[in-house]
């Protein structure tokens, strides 16, 4: 039984000016003025608020994002903090380890920034554009689809198929990725084709 | 999950094995808290280790990994002869009456059928025996000797208690406690959860591990139920809609399958797949698989799927093999069969078996494309690491792109959890640097392809160039415009054949849900189980009212839950034959004479009068099935099988080690070690503070457990004179890695057909990027073989040896 | 005995070097920084002390550094003079007349060395005290905890630290109340401080207050060569 | 710096001025039960992101505790410990969240030499004021649980701060809020205490008959208490003080040794002055004077 305002509630308390029946809740009563000089000044305050879900496990526990600045209106948003969701049937505001670090997961110094390229035999990476990289890996599939695919196997049955390619889907993806991944695989003939499901 | 994570909290028992749902999945364990709080429900953990589950458990019972068959073979055993079946249940609602054709045997943990040479069975032994009514035969006094029921009885007599110890290792008395306390819940008013996860199927018999349980819940009556169910936890946010919508090698959306060479045509892939009814009157929903199929391919093909082209029927690639899954992916690119792979937010240098053998097949590609928000592994296995990764950059030819992906907090769409919930989520952030979604990504590389092809031409480009692209911007597709395509759309108007005149479907609108596709071109579907997702009435996934009447834990109308948001599966075995609930105070649905009706989604037309028409509407029998008949490669009954590398001989069949069906490549039965050489038997797991490969590169996480550690017990450690916090080396057959060592009462020797096993415990998760301390990965040690359905690599039962060390050079 | 008045200037006598004198200096300087730091933490009413450092945080970080001033300036001290303050028999009597002491009736006592036994008790008090402040203080400090573990080997429980932390603070208090005294000596008996601002005394002090250590000094050094007497003309 | 008006606070360090009539309506406390914590250290790690704390990333010793102890950044940490029960003969797993107990009685406080540096609010929290820290490291010395920690780079003393700044929004902390089992738990202090009756009653049913709650009156109960499985031997949970108190040194130290020694040094000056006014300087005669000229001279 967390004493835990909706919410709902918790959003106005963190709009402008502090609501004093809040800070009495918790028997600060008669302390805003000391509070304001002594206690951290609250640092949701005046931030985006954005529903997500939790990219790691299965139980899906929704959590609240809070940024500067709101992409919704084409702004650049920065994500300050990110916690449970109170209003979610499934973690009702709480996160695992994990989850309550979610900030970090997205503001980790290992993130990838740039299309790179890595050329055979070569130490290094080598920054390129998006329009070079793709038309380069497009490039190969076609090349290597064009030599390798099986229209019809020996007893002359359209197969269509092609192996010489793989591809392996996530897992955090959304179904929307994911869909179209699937049109864009097996469009192609893939079928060297797996996901994340067995590990 | 056949119910939900919001379930749990209704159930009476929660038997967590094959799973550690504390460390994996720790705000889904709230639900068994609350159960023990409000209705006195018990926890009983049966694990090789003491897991943080087992910390909060009623009851824990030790085993030995990957004999879980033995012991649940065991308890349906003693459910049997102590009569604690639920009877009602069992005899109406499983197919226990039904009785199975002549020739079928079984002996010395073999079936009829079986093919050494294949190391595959011919299943058509398995089938029943068909009466002249073309229906399957039955003997509901479950007399017959050949009934489902007698077969059962007869297969698991030899799992006695004494034989659970031997094989399990887990002591008699606590094997029948655990056994005593499941069997209880055969009452009527009583129901057990079971959660478990890749604890049970990352086994060479994994799929069987379920199966059992499985049997096991049909005849305590647990199916259906609130608070019972079949309950697996999925690792991966998304995992269950990536499978559900079909990306795996054989699979299309909705689990429908692609056609394999032998279905030359549409007519022969379709007479494969007509699902007539086994049992008079019974649904067999799967008769409407055309219409889903044919939905399909419009979705896919649009105008260019048409009746005269059987709607592009061939466009669809047609399997050779069973499957292309990850281990055989990985099996031709070793023998240099492979020329390219993209790994999509995928990390494989370290998820999959015997890393050196993965990353060798990495080396032989022309091409590696890695999308992924983070620096991986894989995309760097070129590198020199030193133990971490030893290579030489130079003799790897493959050229590698690596593309910046975002992450969930700058992408928008939907993700299914375990619940079957589609849960739709917004951006909330500006993708740093020049990270783009992967549906861009994908839609780019489609789109240039099709450039290419129709510029030069090339192999068969038809499926390519006319891939149905109904996008605003055809560069840029949106979620919510796919999220439309999966839930499907009527392409022409449909007249209402009982009121002439009236339409029963109106062109361009989006479909209410799958009840009303056809399979005549005029509605298309991306995935049949999920339409209903976004309907005429809004994008159904994005819904957050969380009210919940009665606290039933169904909560209708948060997110969308398929099929048809149907919260728990199979929910009309809630109620008995006369359609009023077992338990009343569990009801969900009921029949009130006319129809059904209640807290969630009948999963059953609401009409289907009780007494007549079956709970379980998928299968023909319009049964549960505890007993299979070609679905299970590996046998009609799950059998108890050692690990491919185990221990101790197998008990029941000292001929057969491993799964006798389960697929081996060549070079990989020779790297099977024994116990002469590796005494040690090994699992692998997770750990709560980490997930996979990625929170090590998240600074607070790579803190809460910062370096690559084994877990062995008191006794191993002093026999091999290890300190706590030490460095030792692990090898297996395949590798050898460095760790620190986590000296444990946790993990305890067991004592196995009158030998002492020792358990070494290997957590995953770390590698050589990231915030962690470098680690070798626990892949380095796992055997390359996987589970005889679907290929689940065996990473819970393997074995190795231990020694003390020195620290690794590169720190 | 007879008395007639004198003229001319009085005799001096020499009586601390100018590096006997440095050495109190440095030590009397750390001291006081020690004092009002230290009581700035003392005590609630005196934290506004540490306004003379500029704040708490200073006081806190300057006390320590001047305790090991002080700890190796004492020892200078200690070394050079210890022999001088080596108790003996007349000390007992002098101390047993220490009502004249305080009555400023030297004529009553017995003649002293360089010290008299009160000037020793002050010395071996401190003696005593300044390493037992030393040790204590280095359990209260953050470096001197890790500097103890570290070479010593020695790590202070919280409960040592908290034993440290009151032998320390009324070994302090027992310090002052000792310089206290010493303070008040020098000033009360006239011509004392000169000895450790010009080094010298007048032979009526040496004679009314340490008429053995005078006698020594004359027929030590007599009054021609060495010049430790000075008679004055 | 920080001025605090007479109800808003209960106590402050070295300072002689305490609130005429704390307004002591609203108590909060938090209540940990040790027997829902599955130890996935989720509190922890809210508790850094919250509270924008780093961690350096350390190094398996052997153990599950990361870090190994408490830090200036680490202000809750869970402590493992596995127990083989030998009533049952079963292995237990006790898992405890250590932190900040915020006594009624805080020891830190009585110990800290700064004034207003660490102050206690009328709902029980103990709080450090950063800007008047002078970080002495009293306050260790005086704690009953060894919790504050000093930072070695700022040299401020830091521990939970039972995330006053959520509270004074109506939020409870956010360890609290990110607890997966409800371990955890926040309210006002009455409601915890009717929390945790409730809590053992259910563990008593589960056969664990010494549970019980952990609120030790030594320090005046605390605004942190545990729910124990085995509240007759908190020593288990790694070490959890069995019946913690100001320890009596710090008493002394604190007390007496302060009050009296402020007396004694007081009284010495005062002698001295007195001293002074009624015999006045000991001088040096001229017949001194002459008769060190004499000797000087040899005449004696």
């Amino acid at each position: 039984m967390n004493v835990e305002v909706s919410r709902r509630h918790f959003i106005k308390l963190t709009g402008a000016g502090v609501a004093v029946t809040a800070v009495g809740a918790f028997g600060f009563a008669d302390a805003e003025q000391a509070l304001a000089q002594s206690i951290r000044p609250f640092k949701l305050a005046k931030l985006t608020e954005t529903r997500n879900t939790c990219p790691y496990c299965s139980v899906g526990c929704g959590v609240i994002m809070y940024s500067q600045g709101d992409i919704k209106t084409g702004e650049k948003a920065e994500i300050k903090h990110i916690e449970g969701d109170p209003d979610h049937p499934t973690n009702k505001g709480t996160l695992c380890p994990k989850g309550a670090a979610l900030l970090d997961f997205v503001r980790s110094e290992t993130r990838t920034l740039h299309p790179l390229v890595r050329e055979p035999g070569t130490n290094a990476w080598t920054q390129l554009t998006w329009d070079q990289a793709l038309d380069r890996i497009a490039r190969l599939m076609k090349d290597d689809r064009d030599a390798n695919f099986i229209a019809k196997n020996k007893d002359g049955v359209t197969v269509n198929r092609w192996i010489s390619t793989g591809m392996l889907a996530a897992s955090a993806t959304t179904n929307e990725t994911a869909f179209m991944t699937y049109k864009a695989v097996r469009s192609a003939g893939m079928v060297v084709f797996d996901n994340q499901a067995r590990v | 999950m056949t119910n939900s994570w919001t379930d749990i909290k209704n159930t009476d028992l929660v038997l967590i094995m094959g799973g550690n749902a504390a460390e994996a999945h720790p705000c889904g364990f709230k639900g068994i808290i609350e159960a023990r709080n409000t209705r006195g429900a018990k926890l009983i953990v049966v694990d090789p280790r003491f897991t943080r589950s087992a910390s909060v458990a009623d009851y824990y019972a030790p085993i030995r990994q990957g004999t879980d068959i033995a012991f649940l073979l065991g308890v349906i055993k003693y459910c049997i002869e102590n009569d604690k079946v639920q009877w009602e249940y069992t005899k109406n609602y499983t197919n226990a009456s039904f009785i199975v054709g002549e020739g079928f045997t079984y002996s010395d943990g073999l079936f009829s059928g079986y093919d050494e040479a294949k190391r595959d069975y011919d299943r058509k032994g398995w089938s029943y025996e068909v009466g002249e009514d073309g229906f399957a035969k039955v003997d509901p006094t479950l007399q017959h000797p050949r009934c489902v029921w007698n077969l059962l009885k007869e297969h698991v007599k030899q799992y006695t208690p004494e034989l659970v110890e031997r094989i399990c290792g887990t002591p008699k008395d606590k094997f029948l406690h655990v056994a005593k306390a499941i069997s209880e819940t055969s009452a009527v008013d009583k129901a057990m959860t079971s959660m478990y996860a890749l604890g049970w199927t990352q086994h060479s018999k994994g799929s069987q591990n379920i199966r059992c349980m499985a049997i096991l819940q049909l005849i305590l009556g647990n199916m259906g139920l609130r608070g019972g169910g079949m309950n697996a936890l999925r690792g991966h946010s998304n995992i269950q809609g990536l499978t559900d919508l079909g990306l795996m090698s054989n699979l299309i959306p909705g689990y429908l399958t692609l056609p394999v060479e032998a279905d030359v045509d549409f007519a022969t892939y379709m007479g494969k797949r007509a699902f007539k009814p086994q049992r008079p009157g019974q649904v067999s929903y799967w008769q409407n698989y055309g219409k889903f199929f044919v939905s399909f391919l419009k979705s896919m093909y649009g105008t260019a799927a048409t009746k005269e082209n059987n709607f592009a029927y061939d466009y669809l690639p047609k399997m050779d093999v069973g499957s292309y899954d990850v281990l055989r992916a990985f099996e031709m690119m070793h023998q240099g069969k492979m020329n390219g792979y993209i790994c999509q937010g995928f990390n494989p240098l370290m998820s999959f078996p015997n890393k050196d053998k993965v990353r060798a097949a990495l080396g032989k590609l022309k091409f590696l494309v890695v999308m992924d928000p983070l620096k991986t592994e894989t995309a760097r296995f070129w590198e020199d690491h030193g133990e971490y990764n030893p290579n030489n950059p130079v003799d790897v030819k493959t050229a590698v792109f690596e593309l910046p992906t975002t992450t969930f907090a700058e992408d928008e769409g939907s993700l299914t959890n375990s619940s079957r919930w589609l849960q739709w989520h917004w951006a909330g952030a500006t993708p740093p640097g020049e990270a783009k979604t992967d549906t861009w990504i994908m839609a780019q590389l489609h789109l240039r392809l099709k450039a290419l092809y129709a510029k030069e031409g090339g192999a068969f480009p038809d499926a390519i160039t006319n891939l149905h692209w109904p996008y605003k911007n055809a560069a840029d597709p949106q979620p919510a415009e796919i999220a439309k395509e999966i839930n499907g759309y009527v392409l022409e108007d449909v007249e209402n054949p009982t009121e002439p005149g009236k339409k029963l479907l109106e062109k361009g609108k989006q479909v209410a849900g799958f009840g009303v596709l056809r399979d005549d071109g005029t509605t298309a579907c991306g995935c049949w189980i999920y339409s209903g997702c976004y309907n005429e009435a809004g994008n159904n996934m994005a819904r957050r009212d969380n009210k919940d009447p009665d606290n039933t834990g169904a909560y209708l109308t948060w997110a969308f839950s398929w099929p048809a948001n149907r919260r728990i599966l199979y929910n009309r075995a809630s109620a008995d034959l006369t359609g009023k609930p077992w338990d009343p105070k569990r009801k969900i649905i009921e029949w009130n004479g006319e129809k059904w009706s209640g807290y969630d989604v009948p999963d059953i037309a609401p009409t289907a009068k009780p007494d007549t028409i079956m709970p379980y509407i998928m299968t023909e029998e319009g049964v549960g099935r505890l007993w299979v008949r070609g679905l299970m490669k590996d046998g009609p009954f799950p059998v108890h099988y050692e690990p491919f590398e185990s221990p101790v001989v197998n008990v029941i069949a000292p001929k057969i080690q491993g799964n006798p069906a389960a697929r081996v490549f060549k070079g990989d039965m020779a790297n099977f070690g024994t116990a002469k050489d590796y005494p040690y038997a090994a699992v692998t797991y997770r750990l709560t503070e980490h997930f996979h490969y990625w929170s090590k590169h998240v600074s607070v996480n790579a803190m809460l457990q910062p370096e690559f550690f084994v877990e062995i017990s008191e006794a191993l450690a002093k026999e091999k004179k290890i300190e706590a916090g030490s460095w030792v080396r692990v090898w297996s057959m395949r590798g050898s890695v460095k760790a620190k060592a986590v000296v444990t009462k946790r993990i305890k020797p067991m004592q196995c057909d009158g030998k002492t096993v020792h358990i070494v415990g290997i957590p995953i998760h770390w590698g050589f990027m990231g915030a962690a301390k470098k680690g070798h990965g626990a892949n380095t040690l796992t055997p390359f073989v996987g589970d005889a359905n679907i290929e689940t690599p065996e990473y819970k039962a393997f074995l190795v040896n231990i020694e003390p060390t020195t620290p690794p050079a590169v720190a | 005995m007879t008395t007639q008045t004198n003229t001319g200037a009085p005799v001096t006598v020499r009586r601390y070097s100018g590096s006997a004198r440095l050495n109190h200096w440095v030590m009397a300087i750390s001291f006081v920084l020690l004092l009002l730091s230290g009581l700035s933490l003392f005590h609630p009413s005196l934290f506004v002390l540490s306004g003379l450092f500029g704040g708490g945080g200073t006081a806190r970080w300057l006390h320590p550094w001047a305790g090991l001033v002080f700890a190796i300036s004492f020892m200078g001290l200690f070394f050079r003079f210890f022999a001088l303050n080596l108790p003996e028999r007349t000390d007992i009597v002098w101390l047993a007349k220490l009502k004249h002491v305080l009555t400023g009736h030297d004529e009553y006592l017995p003649e002293v060395g360089k010290y008299n036994a009160g000037q020793k008790l002050v010395f071996w008090i401190q003696a005593i005290l300044v390493p037992v402040m030393l040790i204590t203080g280095l359990c209260l400090w953050a470096p001197g905890l890790a500097w103890m573990e570290q070479t010593l080997g020695f790590k202070a429980s919280i409960d040592q630290q908290r034993l440290a932390a009151l032998i320390h603070a009324m070994a302090a208090v027992l310090a002052i109340l000792v310089w206290i005294v010493h303070v008040y000596a020098a000033i009360w008996v006239r011509g004392t401080i000169g000895a450790m601002t010009t080094g010298t005394v007048t032979g009526g002090w040496g004679w009314r207050h340490h008429r053995r250590w005078l006698r020594e000094e004359v027929v030590a050094h007599g009054t021609t060569e060495h010049p430790r007497v000075t008679p004055g003309e | 710096m920080t001025t605090f008006q007479p109800l808003d606070v209960v106590r402050r360090s070295a300072s002689v001025t305490t609130s005429p009539a704390p307004n002591r309506d609203v108590e909060v406390a938090k209540l940990i039960d040790v027997s829902k914590c599955i130890g996935c250290k989720a509190c922890q790690s809210a508790c850094l992101e919250w509270n924008d704390l780093k961690e350096p990333v350390g190094v398996n010793v052997g153990v599950y505790d990361n870090p190994h102890d408490l830090t200036p950044n680490t202000w809750t940490l869970m402590r493992f410990t596995e127990w083989e029960n030998p009533t049952s003969g079963n292995l237990e797993w006790l898992i405890r969240k250590d932190g900040c107990m915020h006594c009624e009685d805080p020891g830190c406080l009585k110990a800290c030499p700064a004034p207003g540096a660490i102050v206690q609010y009328a709902n029980g929290i103990v709080d450090f004021q950063k800007a008047n820290c002078i970080g002495c490291g009293y306050c260790v010395k005086g704690c009953p649980f060894n919790i504050p920690r000093i930072s070695q780079v700022d040299h401020k003393a830091y521990k939970c701060t039972l995330c006053s700044d959520r509270l004074a929004l109506g939020q409870q902390p956010a360890c609290a809020k990110a607890c997966p089992t409800s371990a955890i738990m926040f309210g006002t202090k009455a409601e915890m205490v009717a929390q945790a009756e409730k809590n053992v009653s259910i563990l008593k049913t589960r056969g664990f008959d010494k549970a019980g709650l952990y609120n030790p009156p030594g320090v005046g109960g605390t605004h942190v208490m545990y729910v124990l499985h085995h509240a007759d031997q908190p020593q288990l949970y790694a070490g959890l003080a069995n019946n913690p108190r100001i320890s009596p040194i710090v008493e002394m130290w604190k007390g007496v040794s302060k009050y009296a020694g402020m007396a004694v040094m007081g009284l010495a000056a005062l002698v001295g002055v007195a001293h002074y006014a009624i015999k006045g300087p000991n001088k040096v005669s001229d017949e001194d004077e002459a008769q060190a000229k004499r000797l000087a001279e040899g005449k004696s």
